[in-house]
């Protein structure tokens, strides 16, 4: 997302606790949104706008109370809505920071077509898509992301949808900015949220989230000590796609398959890799889909970092420069002459 | 050949053809003519369901109604004095609509076989020969040869050629009427600015048209609708959905805010997204959504920025929108919604009008969710209250419907259009900027009307958060306390009723308290009301007429005025819902006239159902 | 020591923690336990709107109310002659709903610095401290300290020891009130069947407690509330959603059909997706979809293929369903929607009661569009008003409106349940198999109840188009003639209106048309009505009670019945709905009691309201 | 999708003309749909079912008015929604062949949500797409398919949304099965929808249908006798990807961007060119952005066809395997049990 455009002169130096606002947390103790919360409270003042020039909406979910907890404008809406509010939002008030908070259910399921409509628009805004891969508010039902087989309470035999793969359906609706990070880890978190921030355009950054009540290990693989390593690979602009405990293992490209292989044998060297390209919408779609369960024998790491960027015209900059260009062409606008209208007569 | 020329008070053209006929046009053109005449005038027309029904069935038939005169005219009229058809299913359509002895001006190539079948005529009941139309006045030529034969000298093709015949027509009823042509010969000059050769064309046969009536001898009358005594001004013609999204656009610019509209297409109301997108230099932002959810949701987002928020649906796409509206209603932010209303239920009757969504927009939210709901009562009343739902909107911090119907929104009247001074002023007071040492923000403090503020982004310290959760009366915060919510409720409810301390009060359109019987009308019902107390008076009989336009909160003094009646009548377009407010509200015994039949009142029916209560 | 045996008709205790201390299981632990021993009883469970509230804070207390007696009992209680408290927080919220000289239980260790800083209490104001517990009957010791002792032997951590001391309060109150332990015993065996440890630990502190109340000094009294002498029958407990999901199986069954259900989660009505996806050794199919309007159109889609289709949902949920619900009246289909009322508008207060959306479900749509609307008046009652939704959607092909709400849903009471060969037959009667010899097949004609038939795919020789566009009254081809419009809009009215036919007339739950006053309530007052006539009624004071459970169509003779009376009070949850319905339907002035604050009538409330009414 | 599973014995043999409703089609003269229904009446007898077995629902528009035609069960539903109808429907009667015809406002505009949910369920039933790339029903608004700058009347100016690519966007829902056909090639046309039909699970065929009235010719490029061997490419699976008015032209890859070349000429042959696999998911990624302006110089060739088909379960079928399982555990339902549930006593 651009700087909103009339930085205010007068602002002062902002830290992380100017961004905290006076309501007490109403999460669960141990929930992965309080890390979020945190690392977005601390990457705020690095955006140099003042408090009131960002707002802050979400739709309904654990995740989206979000706003409540952000001392700038805000607005928890209805489940869903979140996208389309904000649509409106920017394109009434270019000038502001606009951030979507919401959840998987929220942005997946009932807010899907919102999610897919503001992607295909590119409104330069930010969401944060809370994934934890289940319904946390209502108390534990299944969501679009969850694995098949899912025990909850609305599936006591195991869940009969095959999931979504965000990435993958957001790179389908046009996305120009696409990432993926992690409650766990509180450094990449910060990085890919300035990106985000920076990028010009929708940004959707799907953040991995612990659920410890309902859903409580969902992200294990990668966030576990032992076995992180292995699971995740985090993308580098530039860089070959590493990753391991050891960095030892990388991932070449078969054709259109993508292998993983160890780079510390004879056979392959760094030079062999697939070289991340966050501009190349192809190899984006090739990466979106390394989506195995980790704990499946040869399972490809996921990718953490940033997917997919590109640059295309932003809606509401299309919007205003054409409110201009009829401005320019028409002149300032006279209610007189519009209420005339062209036929009128004259009764005395 | 001597031509009589006589006078007439009022006159009601039905032009009917297939709709690839050009007879909207013809009509539209014939409607200008008349209002830069003088006439007061009123018109509907009658599109077919499909895109382009069927040629030549029933189906396909498109039909525009004008009634025009040298008195008051209140409705495009009942039954019409002159049914100009095209073909065969135009005349087997609306031969019912027309007055006995009335006029038909006929297309008699419209009446050969095919065109027979296809109107489900059998052959042998063809009325150009088995003499049922004897009991009218028939002028029947070959428009269609007429205008090849006038464009014999045209490089045109033949299907552009015979596009023309409406033109024939269109020339041919203004000289019978005693009228000028130049002013359609301006508007085919501009309209085909860059195709001469069918400028040219049209023209001719418009012109030919007009001579061929002259000449030929089936005509002897030439009519006279002297212009009307209107009240001084300056006065232009205007059509319903057109005057709100004018009355939007006077809002906006009289309240100094930028006018948002978020909105899906649907038929009856698309043309108000139409209209507004055609003046962005107003700085008019149109959002075209992906459905009517993303359309409110957008203006919410928009209205929370600090602009003036206007969605505009009809029934089906207002369904999709309670949620939303609940949370506007919340929120307590501006936002006006318009709903063009539609034949129902379901997706049911989309270009057929009807007023059935009077409750939905009363009570179709969960929830105690009170939204002010006004209607509109004629085409240009469409801008008044489209302004009157912008002011309310603004000056109550509140969702506001405003409804209309497919009848009014496509009617057109001449309209004493107002000066941008003479418009009401408009106050928006956005919260003002707050140094830390002011004491802390709260965003629900109400003021004396119990409206909180608006508080844009970018306003230095007052930054807030709202939702769609109870909300503290004060902070705005989350609140489950049991008496907060009770307060919350109350005072959102006691917020809408204290609009009627800030709207006109009823009066009585005609009549007085003394009058024998009340007809209680609200919205579009108006005209057709009028029309027959008017006429009942001139009869001796003294009927009291109201209209109510705003409809909640109602006005002030309305229980009054109904207590002084022991026999009210509510004529609806729907099975009986605004008088199910008024017996709640006021416990007086009205009675119903419904009529659910997709088109607007006849007087007649009105009439009838009076007289019959006047009896009993 | 010697204990006294004290003999009691009805008592409530409230327990109350943190929502970790295991409340609502204590809750209905005992509830079983009473139902078992034979006890009428209403109980409700109070959560926080969070998942985890912040621990030891307000809006973390988490409270299960029952009331039971040796006496009939029809509410949970207004307020309670026991409190259990197990910190600082559960005494703050909940103080003010103990009687006057009612006992505390009380746990000192929820009372440390850090639990009242938490509660928001300050030092000064330690309630163990400063004396203003002094007029209730204090029973304090450190249950947390109690449990971790009692469970010494065990290899349990910490944190599993701790959780067992919700049982140490349920051993305690059970000696209290003279019970046996047994039943929480098999419980606990099946619930912690794979995990000895953790049921060992469970059993020990649950007879820890049970002995602790026996032999500590602190109690002198044991109570003895005796069973209810209820009607013979076979009884159980039951919760108001699990009532009306065992309601739609019931009617499946008895009708035949499979049953479908189609819905997305919401607070308060989760619960019955849950509790039908246990069951689909019935046959149901349970489908969650991505939001209400899927939720809802599924079960249109399932409908129309010839199962009994369900959705549920609350008030926000129910909002989106509006257009699609106007389809399946269209269509005339049968359709059950349940809607478990919460707290609103918009989001509202989701975990707390009320009855708002009333006006929703009878006027919620665009257009014409009626729909039977039917209420539950307790948790028992929403299986028998489940069953009857289906019945009416069966036999009328129609959607219908099941209102319930927060209060009964989540409530419980003993419930004499039914055999299946005692339940109402339900007829099904899809469209015959047509042969291309007979008369082409006509959808919408209709039979003497104007009911039109089930034509589902598969049948050969019935294929036939349906849609939301108005339709031909017989063949169901789209129509957009005036007259058929018109008699279709009234005929789907007359259909509803016809229901009122094959419905239960209404009665007096209490009192004759002789009494001096009605009070006239509908859905979920039931039992605070109830509990009120019947005190006043032994105060000599005559009062009429009739609660409405038809509301569209209304009983038949209910007109008659209000015409007796020159006073009618209406209780509602809400700011006054189903009194504008009355009003304008029997022109009657009855006069409203509203109370929005998310929780039941308290029986005072409601007796202070006659008296004063009567006094008029 | 699969014939429905107790095809009944006494069919007897339908022809196109059974399916032929007694409804007049209000379509306007010379508008896609016609040839579209045509094709689609063609291939019912083929299906082998009874008449009876058969069920088309649509949303709101043009193209929803479909159903009446059918002389089949049909229903013509709300706007956006037969999608989810269609699921219910399939999912209470699997034994029915479930049609859905849609248009690319009914399906993307108003009803993404439900279309990208129920791809991912992969019911087994078909859709058939009907993309006119403007609204018709309510008098030519641009749509989600629309390019940027169209003008209509709600875009005086020239819309500035960026599209959806249809057949990405499924893709990146998961679909199973993604197609496209035109109006103007009914051979074609009724090939895959065979082939749509033999499909198990959702079968998502994007129609490419002329509105003569609101948006004529925007399909031009492929219908065009002059420029549409050049314009399009049909593929087969196995086969080269061939094109051009001369048969000349193919398609390469050049790491992972696709390439036009001649094979006429000396450098490339057949055997170099891309070989169509329908179940190659990465290689259908790149397919589905063949998505220029045919105009633009190079473009590539707009791909008719299966553009990819994978076999995965069904929502219904694993429905019903729950559903027999518990059965099969819990024997057969037990009213009376179940209403006196665990706890009961007796009150004599
Ligand atoms: C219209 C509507 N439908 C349903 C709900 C109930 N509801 C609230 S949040 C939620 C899903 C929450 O899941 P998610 O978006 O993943 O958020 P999380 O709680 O997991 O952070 C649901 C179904 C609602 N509030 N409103
Ligand atoms: C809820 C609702 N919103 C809007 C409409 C109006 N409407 C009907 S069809 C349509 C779009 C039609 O476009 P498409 O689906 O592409 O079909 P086409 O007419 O082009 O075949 C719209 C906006 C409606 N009927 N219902
Ligand atoms: S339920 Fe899950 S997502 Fe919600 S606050 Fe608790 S831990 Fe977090
Ligand atoms: S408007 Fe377009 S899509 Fe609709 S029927 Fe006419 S030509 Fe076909
Ligand atoms: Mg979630
Ligand atoms: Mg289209």
């Amino acid at each position: 997302m651009a700087k909103a455009q009339d930085i205010k002169d007068e602002v002062v130096k902002l830290t992380a606790k100017d961004f905290v606002s006076d309501q007490d947390i109403r999460w669960c103790p141990g929930c992965g949104d309080y890390s979020i919360l945190k690392q977005v409270q601390s990457v705020m003042p690095e955006l140099g706008l003042p408090k009131e020039d960002i707002v802050f909406i979400s739709g309904i979910g654990c995740s989206s109370r979000f706003p409540y907890y952000m001392n700038t404008f805000g607005m928890h809406s209805i489940h869903g809505r979140a996208t389309a509010i904000g649509s409106g939002l920017k394109a009434a008030r270019p000038d502001l920071s606009v951030w979507l908070v919401t959840g998987d259910g929220d942005s997946l399921s009932i807010g899907g077509n919102h999610l897919i409509h503001l992607l295909r628009r590119n409104f330069d805004l930010n969401i944060l898509l809370f994934n934890n891969q289940i319904y946390g508010l209502t108390k534990g039902q299944y969501s679009p992301t969850s694995e098949v087989g899912k025990k909850t309470k609305s599936t006591p035999m195991g869940s009969i949808d095959h999931p979504f793969n965000p990435l993958a359906l957001c790179m389908g609706a046009e996305a120009t900015f696409i990432a993926r990070t992690i409650d766990r880890e509180p450094k990449h978190m910060r990085e890919i949220l300035i990106r985000a921030e920076q990028h010009k355009g929708t940004s959707l950054l799907e953040i991995y989230q612990n659920c410890n009540i309902f859903n409580d290990g969902a992200f294990g693989g990668f966030t576990d000590k032992q076995m992180k390593k292995d699971n995740s690979i985090y993308l580098k602009h530039g860089e070959p796609l590493v990753f391991g405990a050891k960095e030892d293992k990388g991932i070449v490209l078969d054709g259109f398959e993508p292998r993983i292989v160890n780079i510390s044998s004879e056979d392959y060297n760094l030079s062999d890799l697939w070289i991340h390209d966050e501009k190349c919408r192809n190899k984006a779609n090739i990466l979106t889909r390394f989506f195995d369960d980790p704990s499946k024998e040869n399972a490809l790491p996921r990718p953490f970092g940033i997917l997919y960027q590109e640059d295309r015209f932003r809606y509401e900059e299309a919007l205003n420069e054409q409110l201009n260009l009829v401005k320019a062409q028409k002149g300032s606008p006279d209610l007189d002459k519009l209420l005339a209208g062209v036929n009128t007569w004259q009764v005395d | 050949m001597t031509q009589v020329q006589q006078k007439l008070e009022q006159v009601t053209v039905l032009f009917a053809g297939d709709s690839g006929d050009g007879i909207q046009l013809t009509g539209t053109q014939f409607t200008t003519n008349t209002a830069l005449f003088g006439n007061d005038l009123s018109t509907y027309p009658d599109f077919p369901a499909e895109i382009r029904a069927p040629l030549g069935t029933i189906a396909g038939v498109s039909g525009f109604q004008i009634h025009f005169g040298s008195v008051d005219i209140y409705t495009p009229g009942d039954r019409c004095d002159v049914l100009v058809v095209m073909n065969a299913a135009a005349l087997k359509k609306n031969l019912s609509r027309l007055k006995e002895r009335g006029t038909i001006i006929l297309n008699t190539s419209g009446f050969d076989k095919r065109n027979l079948r296809l109107a489900g005529i059998k052959e042998g009941d063809n009325p150009l020969i088995n003499r049922s139309l004897e009991d009218f006045k028939v002028h029947e030529f070959d428009i269609t040869k007429l205008t090849r034969e006038s464009l014999k000298e045209s490089t045109l093709g033949t299907k552009d050629r015979d596009r023309c015949k409406n033109m024939f027509v269109l020339g041919f009823v203004y000289w019978m009427y005693n009228r000028k042509v130049d002013s359609s010969i301006d508007f085919l000059k501009s309209k085909f600015a860059t195709k001469p050769e069918i400028l040219k064309a049209n023209i001719t046969v418009l012109k030919a048209g007009y001579h061929f009536a002259d000449t030929c001898e089936t005509f002897s009358n030439r009519f006279e609708v002297k212009p009307t005594k209107m009240a001084a001004g300056s006065y232009r013609n205007i059509i319903g959905n057109q005057a709100t999204a004018l009355g939007l656009i006077a809002a906006a610019h009289k309240a100094k805010l930028d006018l948002f509209y978020g909105g899906y297409p649907i038929t009856p109301a698309s043309d108000i997204l139409h209209e507004l997108a055609k003046h962005k230099n107003f700085g008019i932002k149109t959002f075209q959504a992906e459905d009517e959810i993303a359309g409110i949701c957008a203006a919410i987002g928009a209205s929370f920025g600090g602009d003036l928020a206007v969605t505009a649906s009809s029934g089906p796409g207002i369904a999709l929108k309670g949620e939303a509206l609940g949370l506007a209603m919340m929120l307590e932010i501006p936002l006006v919604v318009v709903n063009v209303q539609r034949g129902g239920p379901s997706t049911g009757l989309p270009t057929k009008t009807e007023q059935a969504d009077l409750m939905q927009a009363v009570y179709g939210r969960n929830g105690e969710a009170p939204i002010p709901v006004i209607a509109a009562t004629s085409p240009s009343d469409c801008f008044t209250m489209a302004f009157e739902a912008c002011r309310i909107a603004i000056e109550f911090m509140t969702p506001v419907f405003l409804l209309t119907d497919g009848y009014i929104a496509n009617g057109a009247e001449p309209w004493r259009y107002p000066k941008t001074s003479d418009l009401k002023e408009i106050k928006v007071q956005f919260a003002k900027e707050r140094t830390p040492e002011d004491p802390s923000y709260l965003p629900y403090k109400r003021n004396e009307k119990l409206v909180r503020e608006w508080a844009i982004p970018g306003t230095k310290g007052v930054e807030h958060r709202l939702g769609g959760l109870e909300k503290d009366k004060e902070t705005g915060n989350v609140s489950y306390d049991p008496e907060n919510h009770e307060y919350m409720v109350k005072i959102r409810a006691q917020k809408v009723a204290e609009i009627a301390n800030h709207v006109p009060l009823q009066y009585f359109d005609s009549g007085t308290e003394n009058s024998k019987l009340l007809v209680l009308g609200w919205g579009s019902t108006y005209g057709s009301i009028k029309t027959v107390v008017k006429e009942l008076a001139t009869e001796g009989i003294d009927i009291a007429h109201a209209q109510v336009k705003y409809i909640q909160p109602m006005p002030r003094n309305l229980g009054d005025l109904l207590s002084k009646f022991d026999k009210i009548l509510i004529p609806e377009m729907n099975n009986g819902q605004f008088i199910t407010l008024i017996r709640d509200q006021y416990l007086v015994d009205a009675k119903p006239l419904n009529k659910i039949k997709g088109v607007p009142f006849d007087a007649l029916e009105i009439k009838q159902a009076i007289l019959n209560m006047l009896k009993q």
